[in-house]
């Protein structure tokens, strides 16, 4: 998508002197309230259906996004009016203050897209269609099988210097078979080669591993509703359980870092002095006869985690055994996503125990996470711990209101704090995400803003 | 148990006879020399043929007689070296064809001379044709076979083989399958295959058993007249004793594997020599006899693969005594062209 | 004749609508929110709700049913949650594929599975016989994603004879480009003419045909030979031999077209099983066919797709049957005439 | 549907069953099928025995020594935990032989009073029966399985039933034409005669005729039936970690196969021999009794 579409702006790569670059928009600025956003637009940029880039087509292009209704484009919520101020002038007014720069950088919803095909309907746009104004456009199609791309003549970076007329994306489940094909040249870039092979990657003559942070963590989340998990020095105790580095190297082959807190390393909001819990058995023990559970629990506990997911299902005959070993009896329970997230839905009561969980943020705010995962719900969509704490709910709210950052950073720590003390989820791990590439290939750039994307336009041979 | 009817014991008076060529050759064109078959199965070894001997001469009918089980069309079918092996075996013996052991031969020659100089008819027409190709198809492949006909010929001399079989309308049966004939009809193409060739010497193993009795009558006088027309030794293989008396010259009769007698056909049916070759007299109605002193075989043949000690007939036998039980008896000449295998001869 | 193949074909519906009233049950009592599927992993209640209402999700399961059969025979099998493209437009794009291995599959799984048959008939109980035995009763033993994997690490890994998986060659398909005329890359290149592009798809087929082969190579050879052992059996085989036919002939004409009934039966319910067995295959040498589309469809509950490939499987098997049925009664007159 | 595959036409010559044995046994390759089930069985009984690290067959992680090649400690290598395989394999024949017993049991519990009743009663009992297993033999089994555990949730026991629920319909046709076959009999007109209850004639004189064909048939499945299982597994629908599955450990294997290829070609190879063994005895077992048992169709 990266490739085709393009937002107005993008989050810079980590080491950047900014925090955000322009792309569609070349400059932009934020009233003193942070409710209106104004964002200056790039003059003779067409799209690849031949229409061009107007103010006006930047307010359809998100309007049209906010009525589909559709996947991420809840985040575009804080929106109240889109005004086409004058043709290449766009200004965003905002119900309420929110980072609204973050938002127009996602990568999930703030597309522009050529006014010619805003009009279309969703289904269009899934039959292999475009109209971004990216480098690379779709030449071919073959379901499950490959994508091919070509560059677009008319983009407006132009395509002087070292760039790919065509880019052929392969669509190899198979972490193996992405490895062989790095090795025999077939394929210049990957996104997953075999965990072991993936700690020595380095060592090979032909490819190498380029890797930084994602924003992507993984946690176990623990049914805080409904005993046993109700109770917090036993939810603890199972925090003390976990042999985190053990999971990290089984689960990621030691590509990231054991999780601090619920923000990932490298986001906004991360606080690394946030008290980080370790495996320790004799103080889990201890914490569950404080909870009662002297003789530990016989009654199963019910774990769930997306049976698609590999690293979850690498580490959970782990979790069974740790847990195990201060006398917890875990059966383990592999759903397909959607199912084990019904699961969750379905009410306290009917609900898991535990849950693992992958997450990332659709745009690179720790509110989003913080709200989804933890702030409390009538009816959870993603509050698998059924967490309930209006002092955080309160604290993040807050946190969220104010554009200044690090009085929001002193707030957003404040309720991580809470939360690590509550342990209503076990932080296991962010991820770093790690990019499998031949060595002659060069130009990539890691944006953990962008987890699943890599950006070909910059790339050579 | 042995059934059927003898229209009349009198050799004499058997029509067929009187057409026999009156001067057959002397020389045997079909000489059986102590054949020794033996089947290998998992309930351990079976001596279906043991020690066999008989001959046929060019344009003369032998008969070979004997209960079901006796050995007879396994002659038959070693001749022909068509014994499934395994779990068969010829062990030993020599089967001269025209004076030339055919047991030597190697596989490709011994081909060439089925259906060619020995062809054979068996005893169910209805499962003898392979159901899923035309007549035409399976009765041109003798000719381009052994004539090296091209298919129009071999078509040419089906329909005349099949016109010399006595077959209605043959270019409508050319292109019947099996299972669209009667069952005498089959017969007759069967027989059509078999003499197709000319062949020196024609296998009957039981050629009329599973046909109704009319239509026995018309196969048997049909096999004769083409018979006597090529002039080839016939080997009638029945259990049907009537069969033999009405159109055989020779009679020989089989028990359990070994020839037990060998007679003139009116020798055989005026004086049998072995007790077995009498029960089997006895056992058959004829027509103006009473009905009341018909007799059966009492017991059952021996299963193959039992190893009998003695005479293998002594078990069943009214006359036997000790010596009987102890030694095999040899085969006696009693008269000329009669032999016997019993002791008490 | 004409009676008989009515009577199958309404069986046929028959089969089917058992078929969609179970997949159809099964699809909705899985645990799993088909809206969820549709909007992707972020989805606020709000917005599921309202795919909820365009899915028709709201309304009772039986009337949703009856408005499932109502597109399906308008020869609608409506639109994948995932990609949002029509089911039917995706089992056209995938079906091909599946086919083409299917093809090639059972053409050799018949070129040896036959002879071995027959050959062991013909030998009954001898060293070969049991060898063969062996060998067959391996290959319908052989689990398809271990032998696939087997394959992966000798020839591809060890050997470097053939590739690992996939239709086409990246670089193939971007310098002779296979022009699509009916998604079989064999012809489509045979008849463009396209040898460069020939060479390398069937290339790429040799492992995951052999693989899908195995298990009805050994099934059609022992159904070969023991219906072979009963045909050799039988009167005219020995009347054919006595007249002097050659062995060969008897073998492989005479005997074989008696055996060829039960023979075809067994290569066309192996060929209508391979479509669910291409399943593992597709799934390992990353074959872009119709078990790779179900796979896919199942790890996500995307019930359209899981659906509309499940009646088309069950269609094809049931249609693969009747054809065999009818072929049989072609080849062996006693049949047809009955 | 109906087809020649299937079709088990009844003989009821069982009578010399010694003999039967003896040609059972008088086939080498049958023999060596019967040796390996043996061998087997020797390893699911006296799995603690047999295992050299009973604890790490029952899934404890052993996380010093992951990935370890087949050596003297390890005579077939260690997985992603560091779990001895040859320990887990032994361990995991206990699983599959417990799996298939219960599925066969499964099955012929559902199979064979659906047959009996269809065989000896006839009419639209019969046809009820029958259409209804002829349709559910018309699915593609892997699928309906597929789909059964979907629903029901993947643990082992509902993959058995998964496996069991489009399988029965071999069972009732095969018990239904022996029914069919024997109830015309002498002995059964000559008890209806003496006015024997329709029970009594069904389970004292109808039933024991069938149970050398469900025998015979029984044990040509048990292969196929570990092959489903394992299929089941290796798509990970079947019998959950730790617990040690054969097609769990061919699928865990899978990550690493191309270098670390120990772990999945030797829980494969355990599938295979297993498989191969029952097939060649249920093989022999066919020819020796009953050459009409055909073989058929049981898709993975």
């Amino acid at each position: 998508m990266a490739n085709m579409y393009e937002p107005l702006i993008w989050v810079s790569p980590p080491g950047s002197a900014q925090q955000f670059e322009p792309a569609l928009a070349e400059k932009w600025e934020v009233s003193e309230d942070a409710l209106n956003w104004t964002f200056h637009l790039r003059k003779g940029v067409k799209f690849h259906d031949g229409g061009s880039l107007t103010a006006q087509a930047v307010k359809e292009s998100f309007e049209r996004t906010m009525n589909l209704k559709k996947g991420a484009s809840f985040i575009l919520s804080p929106i109240k009016a889109i005004h086409a101020v004058d043709e290449y002038t766009v200004r965003f007014e905002l119900k309420s203050a929110a980072p609204f720069d973050r938002i127009a950088a996602s990568a999930y919803a703030a597309w522009i897209i050529s006014p010619a095909s805003v009009g279309q309907p969703g289904e269009w746009f899934d039959g292999g269609q475009d109209a971004g104004s990216g480098p690379y456009m779709i030449e071919s199609y073959k379901p499950d099988e490959e994508i091919i791309f070509k560059k677009f003549d008319a983009y407006w970076k132009g395509w002087d210097g070292d760039h790919f007329d065509r880019i052929v994306v392969k669509i190899v489940k198979e972490a193996t078979v992405q490895e062989q094909m790095l090795d025999a040249g077939t394929a210049d870039l990957g996104n997953r080669v075999p965990i072991e092979s993936s700690r020595t990657f380095n060592e090979k003559e032909c490819c190498e591993r380029l890797s930084g942070p994602s924003f992507m963590n993984y946690a176990i989340h623990l049914n805080t509703a409904i005993p046993p998990f109700d109770n917090k020095a036993l939810r603890q105790a199972v925090s003390y359980a976990i042999d985190y580095e053990a999971m990290l190297d089984i689960g990621l082959g030691g590509l990231g870092r054991v999780g601090v807190g619920p923000v990932p390393f490298g986001q906004f909001g991360h606080d690394e002095n946030l008290h980080q819990y370790k495996q320790d058995p004799a103080k889990a023990k201890e914490l569950m006869a404080q909870a009662g559970f002297k003789d530990g629990i016989k009654e199963p506990v019910i774990f769930t985690y997306a049976a698609e997911n590999a690293v979850e299902k690498a580490i959970a005959p782990l979790l069974k055994e740790n847990l195990a070993e201060i006398g917890i009896n875990v059966e383990i329970r592999p759903m397909i996503w959607s199912a084990q997230w019904d699961m969750v839905k379905s009410g306290p009561e009917k609900a898991q125990h535990m849950a693992a969980l992958l997450w990332w943020p659709t745009f690179s705010d720790p509110y989003e996470t913080l709200y989804s995962l933890w702030h409390v719900e009538e009816k959870p969509a993603w509050n698998f711990a059924y967490y309930k704490n209006p002092e955080f709910d309160k604290l993040i709210t807050k946190a969220y209101a104010t554009p200044e950052a690090a009085a929001a950073q002193a707030l957003y720590s404040k309720a991580q704090q809470i939360l690590v003390a509550d342990a209503p989820s076990v932080f296991l791990f962010d991820v770093e995400r790690p990019v499998y590439k031949r060595k002659e290939l060069q130009g990539i750039v890691i944006n953990p803003a962008y987890p699943r994307v890599a950006f070909w336009y910059g790339m050579h041979k | 148990m042995i059934r059927g009817t003898i229209h009349s014991l009198n050799p004499d008076k058997s029509e067929a006879n009187k057409l026999m060529p009156t001067q057959p050759t002397t020389t045997p064109v079909l000489a059986i020399n102590d054949l020794r078959t033996w089947f290998h199965t998992a309930d351990g070894l079976a001596k279906a043929v043991d020690g066999v001997s008989y001959h046929v001469n060019s344009g003369e009918t032998l008969g070979v007689v004997g209960e079901s089980g006796c050995g007879k069309s396994v002659t038959a079918l070693s001749i022909l070296r068509l014994i499934p092996t395994p779990p068969g075996e010829i062990v030993s013996g020599e089967i001269r064809l025209n004076g030339q052991d055919i047991l030597a031969l190697p596989l490709n020659s011994m081909r060439r001379i089925r259906g060619n100089r020995v062809s054979m008819i068996f005893q169910e027409p209805m499962t003898s044709l392979n159901p899923v190709f035309t007549i035409g198809y399976q009765l041109a492949k003798i000719f381009t076979l052994h004539r090296g006909a091209t298919r129009k010929e071999a078509r040419q001399q089906s329909l005349a083989i099949l016109e010399a079989c006595e077959i209605p309308s043959p270019a409508r049966i050319l292109k019947a399958y099996p299972h669209q004939l009667s069952g005498g009809m089959r017969q007759r193409v069967m027989i059509a295959m078999a003499i197709g060739c000319n062949p020196d010497v024609l296998l009957a193993d039981e050629p009329t058993t599973a046909l109704d009795v009319t239509i026995q009558a018309q196969i048997l006088d049909l096999l004769l007249k083409l018979q006597q027309r090529m002039g080839m030794a016939l080997v009638l293989i029945t259990h049907d004793l009537g069969v033999v008396a009405n159109f055989a010259r020779r009679v020989v009769v089989m028990y359990a594997g070994k020839k037990v007698e060998e007679a003139p056909v009116d020798t055989l049916f005026r004086s049998p020599g072995h007790p077995y070759t009498r029960a089997l007299l006895q056992s058959v109605p004829v027509l103006g006899r009473n009905e009341k002193f018909l007799k059966e075989i009492k017991g059952m043949v021996p299963p193959p693969f039992q190893e009998i000690k003695g005479c293998r007939y002594a078990r069943r036998c009214s006359e036997a005594e000790d010596a009987c039980r102890r030694v095999d008896p040899p085969l006696k000449t009693i008269a000329p062209g009669h032999l016997v295998a019993c002791l008490k001869r | 004749m004409a009676l008989f193949i009515i009577k199958r074909i309404g069986w046929l519906a028959f089969v089917l609508l058992g078929l969609c009233v179970i997949t159809f049950t099964l699809s909705r009592v899985v645990p799993g929110d088909p809206a969820a599927v549709y909007l992707g992993s972020r989805a606020k209640p709000e917005q599921l709700e309202a795919v909820r209402l365009k899915l028709g999700l709201d309304k009772p399961v039986p009337l949703q049913f009856a408005f499932y059969l109502r597109d399906l025979l308008h020869g609608d099998l409506g639109s994948s949650l995932r990609t949002h493209r029509p089911v039917l437009k995706g089992i056209r794009d995938h079906l091909p594929a599946s086919l083409e291995l299917m093809f090639v599959a059972i053409t050799i799984a018949v070129l040896i599975g036959v002879p071995l048959g027959v050959i062991a008939a013909k030998r009954e109980n001898t060293v070969s016989d049991h060898l063969s035995r062996l060998f067959a009763v391996a290959c319908t033993s052989l689990p398809s994603f271990w032998l696939a994997m087997l394959f992966q690490i000798v020839f591809f890994r060890w050997l470097g004879l053939f590739p690992i998986g996939g239709r086409l060659d990246t670089v193939v398909g971007l310098t002779n480009p296979i022009e699509h005329l009916t998604g079989f890359y064999l012809f489509d290149s045979l008849a463009t003419g396209n040898w460069t592009a020939l060479r390398d798809s069937a290339w790429h087929l040799c492992l995951p045909a052999v693989t899908l082969a195995s298990y009805s190579t050994g099934l059609i050879a022992r159904m070969t030979r023991s219906t072979m052992i009963e045909v050799l059996r039988e009167d005219y085989i020995t009347t054919a031999r006595a007249v002097g036919v050659s062995e060969k002939e008897i073998l492989f004409l005479q005997g074989l077209r008696n055996a060829l009934g039960p023979t075809m039966t067994t290569a066309g319910l192996c060929f209508a099983f391979m479509l669910t067995g291409t399943f593992f295959i597709e799934l390992i040498f990353f074959w872009p066919g119709l078990g790779t589309y179900i796979t896919n469809a199942i790890l996500l509950n995307d019930y359209p797709v899981i659906m509309g490939v499940t009646l088309l499987m069950a269609l094809f098997y049931v249609s693969v049957n009747l054809v065999v049925d009818i072929l049989i009664a072609l080849v062996d007159p006693r049949v047809r005439l009955k | 549907m109906p087809s020649a595959i299937g079709h088990n036409k009844p003989q009821g010559r069982y009578r010399d069953f010694w003999q039967a044995i003896r040609r059972l046994l008088h086939n080498p390759i049958t023999c060596l099928g019967l040796a390996i089930v043996a061998l087997l069985l020797v390893a699911v009984i006296f799995a603690p025995w047999v295992a050299p690290y009973p604890e790490q067959g029952l899934g404890k992680s052993n996380l010093k020594e992951r990935l370890a090649p087949p050596s003297s400690r390890h005579i077939l290598g260690t997985d992603n935990l560091g779990r001895d395989i040859f320990s887990r394999i032994i361990y995991g024949s206990r699983i599959s032989f417990q799996a298939a017993v219960m599925v066969v049991t499964i099955v012929v519990a559902i199979g064979v009073p659906l047959g009996l009743l269809a065989g000896y009663f006839g009419g639209w009992i019969d046809d009820l029966i029958m259409r209804f297993a002829d349709m559910i033999l018309a699915f593609p089994s892997l699928l309906l399985a597929i789909a059964i555990v979907a629903f029901l949730g993947p643990n082992l026991i509902n993959a058995l039933i998964a496996i069991s629920l489009p399988w029965w319909p071999w069972y009732t046709r095969l018990v239904r034409s022996q029914v069919m076959s024997v109830k015309e009999m002498q002995f059964i007109e000559s008890a209806r005669a003496i006015g024997a209850s329709q029970k009594r004639i069904m389970f004292r004189h109808i039933l024991p005729n069938c149970v050398a064909p469900i025998i015979v048939q029984a044990t040509l499945d048990m292969g196929y039936i570990i092959l489903a299982i394992a299929s089941l597994g290796f798509l990970g629908l079947g019998t959950q970690p730790p617990t040690a599955d054969w097609g769990v450990m061919v699928s865990e294997g899978r990550e690493y196969f191309l270098k670390q290829w120990w772990i999945s070609t030797f829980s494969g190879a355990a599938i295979f021999l297993t498989v191969l063994s029952f097939n060649l005895v249920g093989d022999g077992v066919r020819e020796a009794l009953d050459p009409k048992i055909r073989w058929r169709f049981q898709k993975k």
